[in-house]
């Protein structure tokens, strides 16, 4: 059911080298990808065909899509609550991701997870955690793996500004640079936490100072340009693989949707939204681009197509039959 | 006065803040956000960020700073969003909170509350569904109350604030619209004793929280194939109201306890050890149990349903207590 | 050959780290203390500091770190020093150890050891005396063991760690000093079936762990007066054996268990739900419970003592039920 | 039963003015009460009268003696479970700590805590905790308590190095540093958490540094000095109750003798040891006030008569009866 995302490299215009403007494709390629998805999700839910919570990261594709751009087939990545494109981008089939928040068996977890807990062995996607900060201790778990068997891996693990001030946070990013292990932190600074404003949350808002703070090399991005991030992300990337040690990642950026489908969005103004949405990295980018109005329809044509399949394969889904409620529990399979 | 259990908890709030001034409320996104639940809507605009304040993801950080604001003279009410969330602050509540009236000798008391969401049933699967109010019931030093009516909704909050020792309020999120008639001068209530909610005599339903409606909905079912079952609401489940246990049983001859959380070790446990240990001779029947199936809770709503206490499954267990040997 | 529990478990550690050399052991104090109870002393001589890793005091993070490194493919064995301190892991032990597997719909499991000392009885007071294992044995996705025996201290964990999915292991701080003849050839056990200690008819006591010999001790006086006691040691806290429950008192149709915990919602209510639930039929008395009194542990050895159960309580237990109504 | 301690200042030596003598005897009168108070414990935990865990801070108490001089009655102190000097320093009477110890009804928590939970409600002395970094949090809530009830109190928390690792210390200084609570984070750096070194447990070793990063005020001291130690106590005392925000200091020292009273100390050599025994904090501020032996003499008899008085006293000690096992598990008292 997988739809061949294909990379449309067309003759260079004038003063953009092709390899620039390849990877600029592929970037805004992706992130078209990741909006098309969440505005479908937030349709879905409107028709009720998805429940529970829905975080949808619309206005910050370029972090995803940019640090994903910078990963090999055997990296790992742990992720957040309001990681459906870095699922997708990850390589986990948008028919899946759909699936698994229809509830159906078809869906990358079966539909035990749902849209806050997206899991893929294939592509070593491992979540999909709804505990802010719950991801970093196994992010660095994952790392020390790789260090004790002496893999070149590096993971990159996702969490937001609001994660920064939790003891889970410290700990890891202590224990990661205490034992230089090959993880990558990215940490996505949309500047609330819900309704929580960073100022209202951190003592030291600077957060890659604080990071800094843990003999971490880190460094701000803006997590509104995708070739910032992915050009950092790459340098980030080969510094970890190379025995490195942690690097930390803030990428500021923001959220132009509610926080989740009950946020009333009380304690933002629609001016700084507003202000927000200018940047919209979608639109910043295929501006740099200079892409033609021919090439970016068909681009949405590419990926409309992608996503109906998606739809399609969710609505066919089935449901696990209720007998298998405590499946999974304990695992079918011995370790191995 | 027509209310809601999400007014009344609110009234019960405000309330309490303009009664003391000692009292104020914390935690993740009461004040400008409005409460996760809007439970707290529109108090930062009444009592200010001083007294509703938000706090930082800081689960141990913020419970902790309740509880030596408590030592310090405050009353304060924090919430912790959900009870999941709770887990991260457990050291705290359980070897301060819990502790340091009996270590210290009674030298001091720690009088905060802390108000939580519990439970599942709105699909949020395995990270955001559980029903741990049963197992915090097993630690000493702790009062656990679970309001599962609007006038409890209401009249909670104030006596657990008096009382000088730590009360965890559980809040089930499925109970926050639940509508209703409350009288306008409702106020405070115990929150020692249970509650009979409907009478019978042939068998006892006794359950707290977001399953009293469960239980009640069972009962009528019940009723209408001339099985009049008694309805006992815990109200609190630490202290367990003994006396109320052995009222209900002790007419009954049999009893289902229904509790939402995962039936292993859950309170459903302890309630039905205790009835066979105080009333073996007057049971007709085992006791029996409606909790849910031990498994993360799944987030598909049909593996999620069969995971949960239903009222059918309360009905059945009730056919077999009642046609059991005795 | 003679040997001691603490000997026991270190050669069962050292066993499986030449076994296997994706098994490591992290934790606090470790490695250059010699480990607090000195269990792992001198293995990070024989191992090194990568595969014997002291880690910072960070439990939550070390314990995640536990859990990733096994999703990565290692088979670690995380020692948190006591049970008091797996409160601030708790997040990651439920909310990802005992999850990952169902909510990713079998796609990864967690195959982690988690030891931890646990118990009272030597004056720690409460901050350090608690028995949560059969806390713990409410999280489903859990296996939760309790060597009580040399044999089991030797065995338990090769097992455990062969086991796909997250084991607990508790270990009674009171058993380390006990000394004892294991074969020379002992090697792994099963974690999944309960075990009868000690042979009798007329009354079962059903224990695990730290309170084993308690049991054993009140059986021998029991035996003195005439009333033979079977004795049965759970083993596996979560899931436990039915079977051998409805074997025992099937026989002995008389039970006491036997629970360190806290009496309220401790295991020993659930195993007397089970009994009830599975053999009223069967029972000629209601089943007894000897467990911990309801406060923090206090320091004063004799209000310690008062507090724990000891073979005295248990005997006393045991006339009650031999002697009652049936 | 409290023993009265007399101050003894006499006629200034040349060269040191008479306040700065005062304070300097002050100091090793306080030293020495904790130093030997602590010798007799570890003799009657030898003598079996007392049991459990035993920690002792030989070797640290120039830190806890500065600390104390700079706090006023209203002020409140949390202490760790290696705590004894502090209580006796904040003014818990030695005869309440030993009861305490020897489990009797007159100790300061009737033997209910032990030796890790002395408290005294009376000096505002909240522990005594055995969770390493569990006491922060509870100081941020004192420190809010009074700054929301507009007194100009503060309160000092005490902790180790192997504190700074816990996700509670995190989040404890971002929440004091957030709010500018009137809170003074005490650092005892050791150099080990049991048999933990540093090294092995902090990327940042520079535990100063590691503070400043919550934009916290906050600097190193020779911890081996009572003197340094009160003078900085002072100055940030002021800072904090003036309205100055959370301060932190770090005191650099050692403990003498062995983490608790089951540790072989396989984890440091004798030579390291002995280097710091030469700085012994009580020895170097003698030498620096050129004390005359007949007033180190009187100075120790004064000593050695209260702890002898407190040994009786906790020797006449009388159990609590059994039936009061389960009394203060819920307060007698109504809340105020
Ligand atoms: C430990 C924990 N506490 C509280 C919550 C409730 N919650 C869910 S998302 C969120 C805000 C997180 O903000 P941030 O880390 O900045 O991520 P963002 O949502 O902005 O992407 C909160 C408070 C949670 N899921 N986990
Ligand atoms: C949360 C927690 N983890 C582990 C322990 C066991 N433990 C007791 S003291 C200690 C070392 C603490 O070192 P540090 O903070 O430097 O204080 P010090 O003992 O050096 O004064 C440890 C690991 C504990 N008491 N609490
Ligand atoms: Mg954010
Ligand atoms: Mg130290």
């Amino acid at each position: 059911m997988t739809h061949q995302t294909t990379d449309r490299t067309t003759a260079a215009l004038p003063g953009i080298d092709p390899a620039h403007r390849e990877l600029a494709l592929h970037l805004l390629h992706q992130m078209l990808r990741v909006r098309r998805l969440e505005e479908t999700c937030v349709e879905l839910y409107s028709a009720s065909k998805i429940r529970g919570f829905l975080h949808v990261q619309i206005g910050e594709e370029a972090v995803a899509a940019g640090v994903m751009s910078a990963l090999g087939p055997e990296d790992a990545v742990v992720a957040t609550y309001r990681e459906h494109g870095h699922a997708l981008l990850r390589g986990v089939p948008a028919g899946a991701i759909l699936a698994e928040m229809y509830g159906k068996q078809e869906g990358c977890c079966r539909g035990r997870g749902g849209s806050m807990h997206l899991f893929d062995a294939g592509t070593r996607f491992f979540g999909g955690n709804a505990i802010v900060a719950g991801g970093l201790p196994v992010a660095v778990g994952l790392a020390l793996a790789d260090r004790m068997q002496g893999r070149d891996r590096v993971t990159a693990c996702f969490f937001g500004d609001g994660a920064v001030a939790e003891g889970e946070f410290h700990e890891s990013l202590n224990l990661a640079a205490l034992w230089q292990l090959p993880v990558l932190f990215c940490c996505e600074n949309n500047l609330y936490a819900m309704g929580t404003s960073l100022t209202l949350t951190e003592s030291q808002t600077d957060l890659a100072l604080k990071a800094a703070g843990y003999e971490i090399p880190a460094w701000g991005v803006d997590g509104m340009d995708a070739l910032a991030v992915a050009e950092a992300s790459r340098r980030a990337v080969d510094a970890v693989r190379s025995g490195g040690g942690p690097h930390f990642l803030e990428m500021r950026t923001f959220r132009f949707r509610a926080h989740s489908m009950f946020d009333p969005e009380r304690y933002r103004d629609k001016a700084e939204v507003a202000q927000w949405v200018e940047r919209d990295p979608i639109d910043t980018l295929r501006a740099h681009l200079g892409l033609p109005d021919d090439e970016w329809a068909a681009l949405r044509t590419d990926v409309d197509a992608e996503l109906q399949q998606a739809v399609a394969f969710a609505e066919a889904g089935t449901d696990e039959p209720v007998e298998e409620l405590t499946r999974w529990v304990y695992s079918e399979r011995g370790a191995r | 006065m027509k209310t809601s259990y999400r007014e009344a908890m609110r009234t019960a709030i405000r309330e309490a803040m303009l009664r003391d001034d000692r009292v104020f409320l914390m935690g993740e996104d009461v004040g400008h956000y409005g409460g996760c639940y809007a439970v707290s809507l529109g108090l930062l605009e009444e009592f200010g960020p001083e007294r509703i304040r938000d706090t930082p993801l800081s689960e141990s950080g913020f419970v902790g700073a309740g509880i030596g604001a408590a030592l310090g003279g405050m009353r304060p009410i924090v919430e912790i969003m959900t009870v999941n969330f709770s887990l991260l602050a457990l050291d705290q509540i359980i070897n301060n909170a819990a502790t340091l009236s009996h270590m210290s000798g009674g030298q001091f008391s720690v009088p905060i509350v802390i108000r939580m969401t519990t439970g599942a049933g709105r699909q949020l699967a395995a990270q955001h569904s559980h029903s741990l109010e049963g197992w915090y019931a097993h630690i000493p030093g702790l009062r656990i109350v679970a309001p599962a009516t609007l006038a409890d909704a209401r009249g909670m909050l104030w006596t657990a604030l008096e009382d000088p020792d730590p009360v965890l309020l559980f809040e089930h999120g499925t109970l926050y619209n639940v509508q209703g008639e409350l009288d306008d001068d409702a106020g405070p209530v115990d929150i020692a004793t249970a509650a009979v909610r409907r009478p019978g005599d042939q068998v006892s339903l006794i359950t707290y929280g977001g399953t009293l409606p469960t239980a009640l909905d069972a009962a009528d079912r019940l009723a209408a194939e001339g099985i009049e079952a008694e309805v006992l609401d815990l109200r609190s489940l630490r202290p367990l109201d003994d006396a109320a246990l052995a009222a209900t049983v002790g007419k009954t001859h049999r009893a289902v306890v229904v509790d939402e959380g995962w039936r292993s070790g859950s309170l459903s446990a302890e309630i039905s050890a205790r009835i066979t240990e105080n009333l073996f001779y007057d049971l007709d029947a085992p006791v029996g149990r409606v909790c849910s199936a031990e498994v993360p809770m799944p987030y598909a709503r049909h593996l999620e349903l069969a995971a949960l206490p239903t009222a059918d499954r309360v009905v059945a267990a009730v056919h077999e207590v009642v046609h059991a040997g005795g």
